[in-house]
This record gives structure tokens, C-alpha cells and sequence, in this order.
């Protein structure tokens, strides 16, 4: 066979077999990845939002503060 | 006198070739193509007018210290557009459909064949003396068959850079094409039950998933296949940005400012490789039509690849979702929603057919990577 | 102490020359011209500010590795900027009105006399002894009467940039002294009948004529004119961009983001050759004069061809829209409303100017291009 | 004369003529193109744009079922 | 196979050093600090995304012409994209608190003595033989001191950029951790009375202020300290742009398309120099050690500076703000506010400690015109 | 002493007197810049504004009519 011909075949192969290998191995630790976070993740991330929702009313506070010391024309 | 003979030395009607010519028909054919009929506007509008521009005798542009040439050089051969581009790919990319069934990932892995099958014609049709290709160009012209923009340009910049304009006028033309060239694929692979078959509603993905799932690739990548590192790293970081929540402005420009800029200088810069030696030949027909079967076997891959799974597992696959695999993001996802609706008008696919849709740009990154080690990029 | 001695002779105080401090305060005149004054603010700040950071003794900013210096060679030595805010003015240009009346082409062509009439000023100095021009030079400094920032960067940038920062000041300061410089040259050349005429309303131009004309005048530069092709291809680029309806994304950030970003690079590394020894000599003093010159010639130009036109036509111009031909958009434009409301305040001619305005641009971009061809850029 | 002097009135004589030649063409094309374009279009080009919007419609209704299914935070 | 064994030769799991695995190890910790702690983000997720790609191994990235290697050479080693980016600090900045209240200048430069006295640490360290750093490196590193991101990376790129990325991680981490660090050192040197202190309400400041106030600015270092010009010269340029009110455009996209387009490169480019051999090293060890003290050195000395100005003027400055003048924009002034209102809770201090906020920022890159001027930069 | 100390200390001194001694005359310069501006600008500034808003009127009528006339389709 001409030889350009077996490098595009051996190529074909370990092309092919690498993509598949290496979709089969992202697969399971995809799933892995997925079931480690349900386990390590509580039913109800409601306190942690509630946090996030405090911080961001300080910061609106600062915010309107800054916006109130600025009488000046804004840059838009 | 003189000055009128130098005017008219200097004028295009005097000093443009037939290839010249040409070219510019060609340019205007790909902007009627992108302008008219809608073909993948972004970069067919700057890559036709960029090759118009380029054909203009007598006028350094793309060539010396023109501003495509430079452009060119600055942005393409070195690789950094395309990895600019792909980053932005990655911030404008959703994983939650994937995530949420990531058995989706082997229908983006068996679209992958067309690449593969195409590189094999390639060296065949070397073979047989019919075209000349060697390896790096066999492996250029089948990452047409990735479906993939930014892949392509960064493939064949590598690996053959006298090819790249017409892989990349392929490349694109034939994602604008996947709505013609897929359908018929489709039904002739699947029979009408198959077709009717309706898949499980998705599971909601958690932003935590999303955020861990590009860092999981990049790991896997920097164990497994370094080779894929550039492009998939540009990728999954455009894609973290994106999920982490932290840095939503630079998410912000990037899938803006900063894509469209380099979409405008890649497309002008690939423009600039459209000269007549480069592709007014039988290579570019061959290009043409290798590409062409690139499309048709990867699709028909992803769509028999789904079939397969049915055998061996309880929860079907609509197989339609197969020919998604190829990527060529997300106009095959539409398509394959599409063929669906018509077997059967309440089974809506789009969000099942977008899971092998980014598995297909995973997939032809790491087929990209494999192409540029084994024939030393 | 030594260390006292060393920041003493780092101390701009001790290294301050003449020349350095004269320039700082031509820096800080040009920013008060464009803040206070609004003279074309986007590009006197920038080249104002470059300005004074380069007058800064005893630092690397305009020199050697300094930002400014490797600014001006990346983005003004090579022509890219000017052509990236072409490629941006194209983006924002709405040849509308010129396609409603492309009688207005022939103002934009009579108001280049201004340009050619200078270069000839500018030699007749140079052989009667009075100041020291060669061809390229005198050619340089002609294209301020084009009234177009990019096009007279781009030409001085090729043809003596040596010259560049005073003809790129000149340029810009008469732009924004158009409203003052126009006006009594209309009025000297019109009569009060002349400055009435009421011209008909202008017919609506459709989407089809609008993205062809780019594509037009490419073509045509591609056959007739290849030397205007970096400057109006890059135009006409933006312009259809703009008009094609597809690439709305890459348009907003051409007139935006993109533009922006070059304009204020464009300003440093002009101002970056704002030097003493540039600037400071009688070199400077003719440049502005002869830009005002070139205004002049041009503004009358432009009127004198529509007087000319009325003549040989049944379907009257007003004459003030002529001097628009200079360009300077949308200046030109609307201080040519202005003079026209003043003799008949119902008659709005800021449509009608806008014709000649654009047709200007291109006008001054094909005489670049002659001037670059023939004086070998 | 000065050849200096010579060169520039050259030079204006070509310019002036290339200007004026290449905007007569253009005004001429222009025309041309207008005609031709008019002459092509039908008159009423409703129909055009009435699938333009249909094409919209269809669009919207697949962007409403992805935002359907994102219900997770989007990036802003 | 001789394929298969190519494969195995060029995976990461066969080449990967211990080295390389630790950096990998460190990026990902980087990741977690800026998305889970929200340490700094646009920065931390930047920089720490490129280690990781910078430490996969087998191939270029970080090194010869991979994108990174290219973006580190073309952004970091020419200053050009600190300098960038403090341009668009400039363009963020309200300098109106401080022109209100001039004298809180005095703060942001008693704050600098955290610079000065790490350099002295390191290079103390270094004569004990402890660790080896030349006078240049200690300059480098005492700069951590200056709480400035784009100043730290501009002088450690001139002066050691062997210690790039530690110095860079060091400043960014610390920045984040001021609510930390700040709060005791401020407690400790201050008394409930002190702390209880309300300051007189700030007045209006004028828009001709503000516009004049860079200008200004830029004069004094023009005629005393050139050596800070690079540096405080884009700072103003950014300001005036902001504060002129006629080149809005400008100003917007320097706030937003730009400074996130750098702040993106600049980071995947500082990751770039996450090498093992350059960052495993006790001199990390020795840059994290002094880069903390420098914090806590300048925040006492910005209290103790306010303190003592208590002492000599009849209005009182509550000290707290005095830590402010180490600048972490603005995250030392929220923390300033936050112990005052503790202290007490009507004592609203923000718009107060913005004023040494900003001055430590001009202070720092004065010091760091010093350093690069006094060390050979 | 070691004379990287010494360079140290000396490095300090010049250090810590420079940033000193400029913003101690940045602070008089901008003392004296604030006083300049109070003292030229008029109390009122109202003429001003007023003068300003009108340009601006002048500027929308004329963006108006220009808007008017382009109906065609407007880039976003
Ligand atoms: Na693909
Ligand atoms: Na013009
Ligand atoms: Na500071």
C-alpha cells in the first residue's frame, strides 16, 4: 500500500481512538464531577442567597452614597 | 505626455490578470452569498471583501507593508485570532445541556469521523495521483469536516497555510450549508419511529457544575493531550469567565467588543491569502468536494453513532440529535430541531441537539490537536 | 549628597530645553482650543496630551521603548490607524444623500482645487526661496484641504512625516474653524437670490442602492485607481458593513469600541512627533498658513462649481452647498444649513449638503491616492 | 520655469483631471445602478419583507425556548 | 504501536514534572481565592487560568511563540499594558473628595513608607544572608507596599521580572485581603475617641477644578519628577478624558472595551511567568512575607500620619482614613468606613478616606518613579 | 554597614523626602489652582448653562431632522 495511505489510516485510528478515549474519560468524570457536587451541595442554598442579597444591599448603600456626595455632571 | 501614461500604467484596467479578475468575482460571489442568502455573514462579508480588496493590481494590501499582510501576519499565522476567536466561542457557550447528559458527548465524538474519512479521501486521492496533497494538507482539509471555524483557521495555519483561504470559504460555506446538506442525510439514516422518538425533559444543571466543567476539561487536556491545550484551554477560560460570575465584565467584552474586532482582521486577513495561484486550481475543487464529503460522513456518523446507543441502552436517543454532533454551532442544533418537528410537531429537540452540538466542538479540538502533533504543526 | 545631586539632574527643571517647554505649552493651547473651544475635541485632546507627555525631558515616552513612540511606529508609520478610522468613518458615512443626487459628486470633485492649489502654493514658497518644500512635501501639506483628518495622516504618514504633526494639527484645527472660515467665502461669492434657492426634497434612496454603492466604487477604484485603494477600500468596507444588513454586531463595534480605541492612540502617537525641532521652525508657520489657503480654495471651490452647474442645468443648485464639498463632515454640512436659514429661514439645506459633504471624502481620498502614486509614497 | 514649479503644475493638471474624470464615472455608474436597481425591484417589495418577519417570528420562538430553559443566572 | 507510543511520549501524565503538577496546583488555589472568596477577580481568575495553561507541559504556550509568551512580550515586558490600564484607572477616578480636602494627600504619602521600609526588609533579609535579593529586586518587591496592581506589575516588569508573578499575585491578594489586614492596625493605634471623630462635610467641588486638576498634576511631575511621567501621565490623560466632558465617547470606551481587553491579556500574561522554577523558591516565600508586612507598615503609617496631623491643625481628621492611603481602590475606603461606623454609627467616613484613596495611588507611582530612576530600571 | 543597607537606607530617605516633598506642593499647587478658579469664575454660572442648553437645542433640532429623514432601517 502506498505509504501516504498507511499514515492516513494509522492517523484514522488514533484520531479516532483518542477522541473516543478521551470523550469516554471527560463522560465518567463529568458524571463523577456531577455527583460529587449534589453530595457535597445542601437541598437548600437559600441561606447562602439570602447572604449574597444582604451584601448587596450594604453595597447599594455605599453606592448611594457615593451617588449623592456626586452632584456633579456624570459621565455617562 | 508623461503623467496620463503613468495614470494609465497605474490603472487597474491595465495592469489586472485574468486572475485578478477572477478573484474578484469570486469575492463578490461570496459577498452575495453572505449578504443575499444569509451564509454565515460574519465572516464571509469580511472574508469576500477582504479577498476583493487583495486582488486590486498593482497596490501593496496583501502583500509588504500592506495592512492585510500585516494583519496576516500579526493575527493569523501566528495563531492568536483564531485563539482569540475560539476563547470567545467559550463565552458564548452554554454546557448546561451537555451537562445535563453528558452521554451526548459520544455522538460529538463520532461526528469526528468525517474528519478523519476526509483526511484518508485526501491522501487517497493523492495516492492515486489525481490531486496532490501531502499529510499536513490531507489534515487541513479534513478539519473542514469539524465544522468549526475557528478550528479550521487554526489548523490550517498550521499545517498548511497555502490552503487556508479555500479551507476556510469551505469551512464556513458549508456550515451555512447544514440545513441543505444534513436533512437529507438525516432521513435516510433514521426511519419515521426513530424520528418520532422523544427524549426525557433535561435535568436543571447547577452553576456549580458549570463553573467546575471547564476546569475538568483543562485538566483532562493537560494530562491526557497537551496538543489540544491551546485551543481547548482558549476555549474552556472564555467559558469559565463566563460561569464563575465573578468577572461578568470582561465576559461582557469579550463575547462583544473584543470577538468582533478580531472576527473583522481574521476575516479580512484570511481574505487577503485569496490570490489566484492560491486558489485558482484544481486543489481548491478538490477542497471544495472533500469538504462537502466531510460534512455528509460526519453527520451521518453522529446519526448512526445514535442508533448504536439505542441498541445497548434503555433511554433512547432521538437520533436526529446524532447529525448535531458535527458542531458547526448552532445551526445544526436548528436543523436537527427542525427534521424533528416534522416527524412529529410537538417533539422539540433544540436543547437535546445542543449537547452534541458543543460535544462537536470538544471533539474536533482534540481531532485538531492529534492533526498538528502527528504531522508535526 | 549624591542622591540629592542625582534627583536635582533628573528634575525636569534641570533638563528642561526651550524648545521642550514652548512645545508643553502649545500642548496645553491645543487642549484648551478642544476643551474650551470644542475644536475637534476627540483627536486635539489626544494629540494636545501626547503633546505634553512627549515635551517631558529625560524619559523614554516619544523615543526608544516609550509607549508613545511604539505606538506612533505600530499604528501610524505602518498607515494602519488612519485606516482603521477610515474603515470606521465608512461605518458611520450615510451615502443616502449623495445616491439621491449624484449630481453633488462634481462639488466634492471642484472643492479638491484646494488641495492641488496648495501644493502649488506650497512649491512656488519652495522656488521663490522663502521656505524649503520638496514635491512630497508640498503634497502633504496640500491634503489638509481635503478637511479629512485619517485621509491627511495617512498621506503625510506616507509622503513626509516629518511634517506629520503640524499638518495633522492644521488638518483638524481648520475642521473645527470651518463655521468661521466658510461663511464670508459663500457670501463673497453668492448673491442673496443665489443663497434662497429652495432645492427639491430629496427622493428616498432604497436599502439595494445603498449596499451596492460601496461595492460600486470599489470596482471602479479596483479599474481605474488602484494607488486610492487602501483609503477608499477600507471606506467602503466599513460602509458595507454598515449597509448590508448582517453584520449589525460588527458594525456597532467599528463605530464604537473599535474606533475609539484607535482614535486615542491615533492622538498620542500623532502628538508623539509634536518635538521642538519638528515643530518649531518656519516649516510650521507655512503649514498653517497654506492650510488656510487650501480651506479657502476649496470652500470657493466648491461654490464656484455649483454656480457652474446652475448654468448648464434646469433644476437649480444652491450654491452654498458647494463649499460642503470640502468634506469636514458634518461640519461643512451644517454650517451650510446655517448660511442657507439665514437668507431664507424655511429653506433647510443640511440633506442637501450632506451629498456634497460625503462626495468630498471620497474626492480628497482619490486625490491621496494620485498624490501618493505620483510623488512615489 | 522651475522644474519644481513644473512638477507641481504637472501634478495639479493630472490630480484635478483624475478627480474630476473618476467622479464622473462614478456619478454615471451611479445612476446606472440606481436605474437598474429600480428597474429589478418590483414595486411593492411587501411580500419580501412580510417573510423577512415571519423568519423573525421563528427566531423569536426558538430564542424564547432557550430562554425557557436557562433558568439559571445569565450573564448580563 | 509507534503511534500509540507517540501518544503516551506527548501526554502530560508522561512529561508533567512535580514542578509543573504544583503550579497547577497553585492556579487552581488562585481560581478558588477569586471565585469562591472573590479575591481581586478580574485579575486573580486571569492570572491564575494562564499559570495553568502556562504549566501544561509539552507544549508552547508560555514559551516560544505561544500566544502567551507573545502577549507577555508584546503587553508586559514593553510597560505597555500596566500603563494601559492606569490610563483607565485615570479614566475611573474622581479626584473630587481629594480636591475637597487637599490636604488628605498627606496621608497617601505617609502610606508610602510601607514601600520604603520592605525594601529596606529586603534587602536587610539579603544582607543576613536569609534570602538573596539585589537592590532592584528589593525595589520590586517593597512596591507590593504601594497597593497598586498596574504600578507593581510596570516597575517589577522593568526591575525584576524574574519576580513578576509573585509580586503581581502578592499585591492583588493583599488588596483583597485588606478587610483583614487593615482592621486591627487601625484598632490598635487609635482610641475610641479617635475613632468617633466626624468630619466636616465635604465641599462642592467645581468642574474647572476637576479639569484643571490633571493638567496640574502633570505639570509638576513634567518640571520635578519625569521619572513618574510614564506612569502618572497616562493616570491624567485617563482623568482629563473623564473630566473634560467633550471626548465622552473616549472615556467610555477606556472605562470599558479597553481597560477589560488589557485587564484579560495582562493577566493571562502575568500567568505566564506562574513557572515552577521561577515561583517554587523561598524567594516566593520571602515576596508573600514582605509584600504583608508592607501593608500592614503603610496602613499604620497612614494612621499615625493622620494622627499627628490632629496635632497641629484645629480640623480634625478621624484617623481611620488615614489607612486609606495605601489606595486599593476603593476597598481600603469601604474598610475605613466600615470600623468607623462600628466606632460610631452615624459616622458615615467613605467619601472622606476616597480622598487619601486616591492620593496613595498618585503617591505610589511617584515612589515607583523613584525606584525605577534610583535602581537603573 | 552592609552597603546594600546603606543603599537601602538612602534609597528611603530620597524615597520617602521625594513623595513628601511633591505632594506637599501638589497640595499648595492645587490649594492655589482651587482659589484661582473661585476667584475667576463669576458666583453664577447660570449664563452659561444657559448658552449650553441652547446649543444643545440647536443640536437636537438638528439631529431631529436628520433623523427624520432616514427612514430607512437604523443600525442598532
Ligand atoms: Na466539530
Ligand atoms: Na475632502
Ligand atoms: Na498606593
Amino acid at each position: 500500500m502506498d505509504p501516504l495511505i498507511m499514515q492516513g489510516v494509522q492517523l484514522m485510528a488514533v484520531g479516532m481512538g483518542t477522541v473516543f478515549s478521551f470523550l469516554t474519560i471527560l463522560i465518567f468524570a463529568t458524571v463523577l464531577m456531577s455527583r460529587c457536587i449534589a453530595w457535597l451541595t445542601p437541598t437548600s442554598t437559600l441561606s447562602d442567597e439570602a447572604n449574597q442579597r444582604l451584601d448587596q444591599s450594604h453595597v447599594a448603600a455605599i453606592s448611594a452614597a457615593i451617588a449623592k456626595f456626586e452632584n456633579d455632571k456624570l459621565n455617562k | 505626455m508623461d503623467a496620463l501614461q503613468q495614470l494609465w500604467a497605474g490603472s487597474g484596467l491595465a495592469q489586472m490578470t485574468l486572475g485578478q479578475g477572477l478573484m474578484i468575482v469570486i469575492g463578490l460571489l461570496l459577498l452575495y452569498l453572505a449578504i443575499v442568502r444569509k451564509f454565515e455573514p460574519l465572516l464571509l462579508v469580511t472574508i469576500g471583501f477582504g479577498g476583493i480588496l487583495s486582488n486590486i493590481p498593482g497596490v501593496e494590501i496583501a502583500t509588504g507593508d500592506g495592512l492585510l499582510h500585516m494583519v496576516y501576519v500579526v493575527g493569523i499565522e501566528t495563531g492568536a485570532f483564531p485563539l482569540i476567536i475560539f476563547m470567545g466561542v467559550g463565552a458564548m457557550t452554554d454546557f448546561g445541556p451537555l451537562l445535563a447528559n453528558p452521554r451526548t458527548l459520544f455522538l460529538g465524538a463520532a461526528a469526528q469521523f468525517g474528519i478523519f474519512a476526509t483526511l484518508l479521501g485526501a491522501v487517497a486521492l493523492s495516492a492515486t495521483g489525481v490531486l496532490e496533497f501531502d499529510l499536513k494538507q490531507a489534515a487541513a482539509i479534513g478539519i473542514i469536516g469539524g465544522a468549526d471555524g475557528p478550528t479550521a483557521i487554526f489548523v490550517a495555519g498550521k499545517l498548511a497555510p497555502e490552503l487556508l483561504a479555500a479551507i476556510a470559504i469551505a469551512a464556513y460555506s458549508y456550515m451555512a450549508l447544514v440545513p441543505i446538506i444534513q436533512p437529507p442525510i438525516m432521513r435516510a439514516l433514521t426511519t419515521q419511529a426513530e424520528r418520532e422518538i422523544t427524549m426525557v425533559q433535561l435535568r436543571e444543571v447547577s452553576k456549580a457544575e458549570k463553573v467546575v466543567f471547564p476546569l475538568l476539561l483543562l485538566l483532562l487536556i493537560a494530562l491526557l493531550l497537551p496538543s489540544a491545550a491551546p485551543l481547548l484551554g482558549m476555549f474552556c477560560f472564555g467559558n469559565l469567565m463566563r460561569e464563575c460570575g465573578v468577572v461578568d465584565r470582561l465576559t461582557d467584552t469579550t463575547q462583544n467588543a473584543l470577538i468582533n474586532i478580531v472576527t473583522i482582521f481574521l476575516g479580512l486577513g484570511v481574505g487577503s491569502k485569496l490570490s489566484a495561484e492560491a486558489f485558482l486550481n484544481t486543489q481548491t475543487l478538490g477542497i471544495l468536494m472533500l469538504g462537502m464529503v466531510a460534512f455528509a460522513i460526519g453527520t451521518a456518523s453522529g446519526v448512526l453513532m445514535a442508533k448504536g446507543m439505542n441498541l445497548l441502552s434503555k433511554t433512547p436517543i432521538n437520533p436526529i440529535i446524532g447529525a448535531a454532533g458535527v458542531s458547526a454551532v448552532p445551526m445544526a442544533a436548528r436543523v436537527a430541531n427542525k427534521v424533528g418537528l416534522e416527524a412529529n410537531s410537538s417533539n422539540y429537540l433544540l436543547m437535546h441537539a445542543m449537547g452534541p452540538n458543543v460535544a462537536g466542538v470538544i471533539g474536533s479540538a482534540v481531532a485538531a490537536g492529534i492533526l498538528i502533533q502527528f504531522t508535526g504543526g
